[in-house]
């Protein structure tokens, strides 16, 4: 329907919302399927220039919340406003409308697509007019080999269905989708779960420079360590219920780390697995896993 | 803003190309062996071999002609149920349809006693409508396209009947070969052609127009890609924000509007219609569409290879006839010389995918 | 019917008691042939205070339980097409053991008595066929394509079978889908450029005469064209002699003399035919007698 | 070996039990409505309510037996349909070869003039045989079953006819009736009870025993879980050892199987087969089980549900009959009540899931 | 086919394998998909009572080695050998009755079915004999709870169907399932990608009960401190190829982080996303980020 080609499609990040007001803001928002409460009395502000972690156990509802973000489901109770208006999304594309990208847990990629053109599914790149315009299938092919190349992933052609991609290639290819597209809000569903130490880290700095491009970041990982690094606030889900939401100033890692996995259970675990060191072990490994 | 983080993000560098160490070298020759409808045009050349060998007179250009039409007039609807099933979805009343509009046309003519475009107005508002309901139906009630169109295909194989009793006092529509406007619609819908013996027939040329709007449609506008996402994946497509309602109802307003063409077609070539017509039809088109190496599932598949599924089925229905096989054995001719042709497709995709 | 509008016509006029009657035929969805024989059976309803319950289907299994359906109704009288008999032999003992008097038409004329039918008003399709063999061999045919529109079905095998029976050059047959004028028209062409030899293509039904004309031409072949069975279309054809006959076996007149019988049979105790069943035909309509059917080929009665 | 672990490895214990603090409560009734076959019982009252209303020859106990009766015979193969269809394959083939059994042992018993009971035999082989290959075709080439069965439905319709017509000199068997055995078959195949005068016929009585046998395949023994399982993910179940191939080849013989038994009815109940019936017969059969709740992409659904959709077209079909409703509406009628039927079931799903 | 019950099934893991040779063993092993050459002269061992960590960058070929070992791929060339004994798998059952488990990183789950029928999906218990013989559903329903209760999670309902579940819920599941049913070789490709903290412990923790167990265990992760944590062996694959092969007592933590993310770049990185540290920051934190 919309044809935004990225350079000019939404407003730039910084000016889009004026000065303070959050971008996205829920409101004692809950979610139910059936007799299943998987989400209650969720608060979140997502502002400018600043990344948000959600964290949590598995099952917690960590998903479940971005996808009332992103459009793809509604809440069952509570308020959504974007800038201050409240919304009611029916479908990803007002979300996307309003720019607001997500990256989802299950990626939503079409596996029998070629790789090309599941990255610009829903928008596509058109030359000509009238009734000759048409995909401009050669700069799409090359946008979406160079945006995975600097995203360290090679495929052997754009043209290979993605079925065909490995767990990792997958994922960023989602990714790169994403911030190529990246609007006012980047919303990111464990976005390095499936992926290697290099790709891990681009992901990072992708994050990052979206901070500084003025862009909200929503980000959920099970990494302490990943979250800490470039996270600004940090919100723990517990059983669907917020149990910690903190600026990055009030909190250490030890801290947040103790929140995401039950405290003192991690010290017996970490005991237990206690096993002949080699003598270049590092010292500081008490810390290594405590993102176990 | 994708600028701003593609210019402050680094881009790590590759370490070794990946692609100069793990990717084999592959000719265009074999780019093209790959194809989805490599396999079934192979098919077809093998039926078409069969037939020019065993038959003479399938040999004769006039021949050529009569396959050619044959197939064009399973081929025109298989363009539109091809684009249907790659985007997910099923069309029953197809067969049905056609001499829904073909009836629609030929009694609002005759009983309004207007000109005969004006009836096929008609009948296109209403053959995009039968579309437009099955679409909405399918959408708001999320019930599977088989049951929805299934009901539309038995409710207007009973309207079809029942409407033109009402109507005419018999079971098929008046001729109307003597109305204003017959003879150009009968040019547009049913000309013939007759270039140096061979005799060419408008929907074969229509055929091959539609094939090719169809093909780029699919391949090169951003109405295909959507068309293949939903097919694919619903739920993805949805989530980046491909319009997956308009999109289905959209094809099945499509399969609408090539319904209401041959059911002209139909109309003008042999001036009325029976009504009990066109069931068992919607297989053939479905046929034709998975010979050509669509994927009954959805999100894979391409036109031409449609096209290429009609033909084989009209080269084998009409070869038979040209064999002067006993005629006893004709559908188990039929059913064999199918079997063949989707068992070489088969056998070209497998090697194909070995290189 | 009960929504068919004959019936409130007639109705009010006739003094005799009410009856619903069923009729129940092996007729193909959106047939000519048989939507003529209703129109008769429908008349004939509408004159004696009928209620007509026409039901049909062309397999034997689902015919049966259609029958079946008609007594559990409770109807005054069954008429029935005969196509399969064995199929059906059991429902129609059913119906007898109700007490329901059963009539045949259309089909079935050898085995009617047999099955234990009251009466039966029709032309076999054999007579009909081999009267086509005959005036086949009249106009000196050499070689007669005998085209098929449903493949399996027992009525139309038998035109053919007879046809071949009695006409004295080569005969084959040709099977076609009905449901597909496309592939009706694609066929015929096909078979004539393939046999240059043939010289009458006999078509089953009428609509397919007039799709077989243009077939002829497109394989430009002399052949003519006959065909079995009228409809509106035909006259036409035949006034012109672009078809050089129909044989028809007066499907109106099956219809209402089934429905008929039946009325005086429960009314007044009649049975027709003295034990021969009552033939309908066959009748050959051609250039020559065509004005005379012309008019109510038009109404939808011939 | 899982005891050595699971007594090793130690059990985090779980921090308040996240059932007892995110899971309402559901009661036994809220469970029924969310089974998948709940809906298009509800579809079947429904269908039954108008019946009953406006047919008055509907509510007599003879009508109840003859709608049964009609239901049982597409119902049993809608059992196997079903079952083939939630492992996540079609068979078109599946309303010829019906016929190709009852002709096979009509034939054979005539023509060898032995027992019926040894014709039933060879035809027992010729549909196992027929399923067989279906299956073997389909695992060997990968072909979708769509094109297979087709193929072997067009092969078998074109069989029938020419086998019979070569044999017996015309399109129907002979007449059986007076051979040894047919007695005994009759009453096993085509039995007649009268029950305070309502007539239960001896498909009935088969249709509620295979339905109970394949519940309990499906949902009580492994099979059936493989079943479930290669439908809704045949990769995946071959990732976890599921002899996909195995049980694929074993409901395309189930099919067949069930092919037989209706064939055997057909011929011992009327005596005579057309060689020409059975056509259009499959889509009734997928009809039955997709109205049902069966999933077309296989994978789920149930026995029971297909059990229903036999009998809501049953109903339909006879129900317009006895209401007396024009033939030529027959089949819009038919077409309205299965939409009736579809959308109830379709809002009923919805209106269980939301609570 | 056949039907095990997971007490009685397979030779116990210590005796299984007697004494010294690999349970499995592959030799000069690669696979290629049409053109594209996913793996190539792969060497590798898996032994009685040994872990053996394989490490590589997303698309280099991990799983593809794995599904070789489980037989879901025939290898394209090289021998695969099963306690001295060449074979050639056709399918996973043959690996399975070999006692080889895997959990996939697709999964392997089919997403309509209940929880736990999954679960016990290939080697469902039954109860009865003969005609009689049927799922012993009440079993399987409490055995499939408890086991993923021991995992850490808890579902609303083993009826309900995978789709429902969230991506880590669904990991877990694969987990406790390979394990129950675990054999003489367990295979994990990525088994924490999608795991909490606290489930990504107990993991790791019953990958050494079955080290001790006696079981061979190949563990595929991005993740090196998981990897050292429990590894015996490292193998490193790069675009299909063996990188590295060593044994623990050669290699140190600091050794393999870089052998996985390609050495001096990744401290570069380190350095760019350097930021305002809080003062509880770990001082550790350097080696923090070498999981990134
Ligand atoms: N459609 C659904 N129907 C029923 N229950 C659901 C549905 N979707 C999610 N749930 C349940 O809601 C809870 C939260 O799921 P969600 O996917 O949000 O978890 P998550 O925090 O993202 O977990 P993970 O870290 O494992 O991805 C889970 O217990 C899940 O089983
Ligand atoms: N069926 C296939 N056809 C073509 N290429 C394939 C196929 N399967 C895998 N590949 C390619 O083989 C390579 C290795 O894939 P594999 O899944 O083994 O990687 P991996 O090491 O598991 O990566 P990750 O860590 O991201 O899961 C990838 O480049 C992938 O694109
Ligand atoms: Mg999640
Ligand atoms: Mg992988």
């Amino acid at each position: 329907m919309s044809t935004k080609s990225p350079s000019t499609s939404h407003p730039s990040g910084s000016d889009g919302a004026e000065g303070t007001g959050p971008i996205v803001e829920l409101r004692g928002v809950g979610k139910s399927f059936g007799n299943i409460r998987a989400l209650s009395g969720i608060d979140l502000k997502v502002g400018t220039g600043e990344v948000t972690c959600i964290l949590g156990d598995n099952g917690a509802g960590k998903s479940t919340l971005i996808k009332i973000i992103s459009g793809l489901h509604e809440p069952s109770t509570g308020e959504y406003r974007v800038d201050g208006e409240p919304v009611r999304f029916t479908s990803p594309r007002e979300a996307l409308d309003h720019g607001i990208a997500t990256v989802y847990q299950d990626l939503a990629i079409v596996q029998l697509m070629p790789v090309w053109r599941n990255f610009f599914l829903g928008s596509e790149l058109t030359t000509g007019a009238g009734p000759l315009r048409r995909l401009d299938t050669g700069r799409m092919r090359t946008i979406c080999d160079q945006e995975l190349q600097k995203m360290g992933i090679e495929v052997a052609s754009v043209d290979m269905p993605v079925q065909n991609l490995s767990g990792g290639q997958k994922q960023v290819l989602a990714i790169a989708r994403a911030i190529y597209f990246g609007a006012r809000v980047l919303i990111l569903d464990e976005p390095t779960a499936a992926l290697g130490v290099k790709q891990s880290g681009v992901v990072l700095k992708y994050v990052s420079a979206a901070r500084e491009a003025g862009l909200g970041v929503v980000l959920i990982t099970h990494n302490p360590h990943h979250a800490f690094l470039v996270g600004d606030h940090f919100v723990v889900i517990k059983l669907g219920e917020m149990e910690l939401d903190r600026p990055r100033s009030e909190l250490s890692l030890e801290h947040l780390t103790h929140h995401m996995a039950g405290g003192a259970e991690l010290d017996a675990l970490e005991h237990e697995l206690e096993r002949g060191q080699e003598p270049e072990a590092d010292p500081s490994h008490g810390v290594g896993h405590g993102q176990t | 803003m994708s600028q701003a983080l593609a210019s402050r993000a680094p881009s790590p560098e590759g370490n070794g190309s990946e692609k100069a160490v793990r990717v084999g070298q592959r000719s265009l020759a074999r780019r093209f062996l790959s194809r989805p409808e490599f396999g079934s045009l192979i098919g077809a050349v093998v039926v078409f071999c069969v037939f020019f060998t065993v038959a003479e007179p399938f040999r004769q250009a006039s021949s050529l002609s009569t396959v050619l039409y044959a197939s064009s007039t399973i081929g025109l609807m298989a363009i539109a149920v091809a684009l249907l099933m790659i985007g997910g979805e099923f069309d029953l009343s197809a067969g049905v349809a056609v001499i829904t509009s073909a009836i629609t046309a030929g009694m609002f003519s005759y009983q309004f006693s207007t000109n005969v475009w004006v009836g096929a107005g008609a009948a296109l508002l209403v053959s995009l409508g039968i579309g437009f309901v099955n679409g909405m139906l399918l959408i708001r009630t999320r019930v599977p396209s088989f049951l929805i169109t299934l009901s539309m295909f038995l409710m207007l194989q009973g309207l079809n009947v029942a409407v033109t009793k009402l109507v005419t006092g018999s079971v098929a529509t008046r001729n109307i070969a003597d109305m204003d406007g017959f003879d150009s619609a009968s040019f547009v819908f049913a000309a013939e052609f007759s270039i140096g013996g061979f005799n060419l027939r408008a929907t074969v040329i229509w055929w091959l127009v539609f094939a090719a709007v169809g093909t780029w449609v699919l391949l090169r506008t951003r109405v295909g890609n959507w068309i293949y996402a939903i097919g694919g994946n619903k739920e993805s497509a949805r989530a980046v924000g491909v319009p997956v309602n308009k999109v289905k109802i959209g094809l099945f307003m499509t399969v609408g509007f090539m319904a209401w063409f041959v059911g002209m077609h139909m109309l003008f070539q042999y001036n009325t219609v029976q009504s009990g017509e066109g069931v068992g039809n919607e297989l053939l088109y479905i046929m034709a569409a998975v010979v050509g190496g669509c994927l009954l599932t959805g999100g894979y598949g391409t036109v031409i290879g449609a096209v290429i599924g009609a033909f084989i089925y009209g080269m084998t229905k009409q070869g038979i006839v040209y064999a002067g096989w006993d005629n006893n054995w004709v559908m188990f001719f039929v059913g064999a010389m199918l079997l063949t042709a989707v068992l070489v497709n088969a056998w070209v995709r497998t090697q194909a995918n070995k290189r | 019917s009960e929504e068919g509008g004959q019936q409130e016509e007639g109705g009010g006029d006739v003094e005799t008691p009410d009856m619903t009657i069923a009729m129940i035929t092996h007729q193909a969805e959106g047939d000519t042939f048989w939507d003529i024989v209703r129109a008769g059976a429908e008349d004939a309803a509408a004159k004696s205070n009928i209620t007509l319950e026409y039901s049909a289907n062309p397999e034997a299994g689902e015919q049966a339980t259609l029958i079946r359906n008609a007594v559990d109704q409770d109807v005054d009288g069954i008429a029935v097409t005969l196509a399969k008999p064995d199929a059906l032999q059991d429902a129609i003992d059913t119906a007898k053991d109700a007490d329901i008097p059963v009539v045949g038409l259309n089909a079935g004329i050898e085995q009617w008595e047999e099955a234990g039918l009251q009466q039966y008003f029709g032309a076999d399709e054999t007579v009909a066929g081999e009267a086509f063999g005959e005036r086949l061999n009249e106009v000196d045919a050499q070689k007669a394509l005998c085209v098929i529109h449903e493949q399996g079905h027992v009525a139309l095998e038998e035109r053919c079978s007879s046809l071949e029976e009695t006409f004295d050059g080569d005969s084959e047959t040709l099977y076609v889908d009905g449901a597909s004028m496309p592939d009706v028209s694609s066929g015929i062409t096909a078979r004539l450029q393939e046999d240059e030899d043939v010289d009458y293509v006999a078509t089953l039904g009428a609509p397919f005469a007039m799709t077989a004309l243009d077939a002829v031409e497109e394989a430009g072949s002399d052949a003519a064209v006959a065909t079995f069975d009228t409809n509106r279309e035909l006259v036409g054809a035949l006034e012109s002699g672009d078809v050089e006959w129909a044989i028809d076996q007066q499907p109106y007149l099956q219809g209402y003399l089934a429905v008929d019988g039946l009325w005086l049979y429960n009314t007044n105790g009649n049975v027709s035919g003295g034990g021969q069943p009552v033939l309908t035909g066959p009748e050959f309509i051609d250039q020559d007698n065509i004005d005379e059917v012309a008019e109510y080929a038009e109404e939808g009665t011939r």
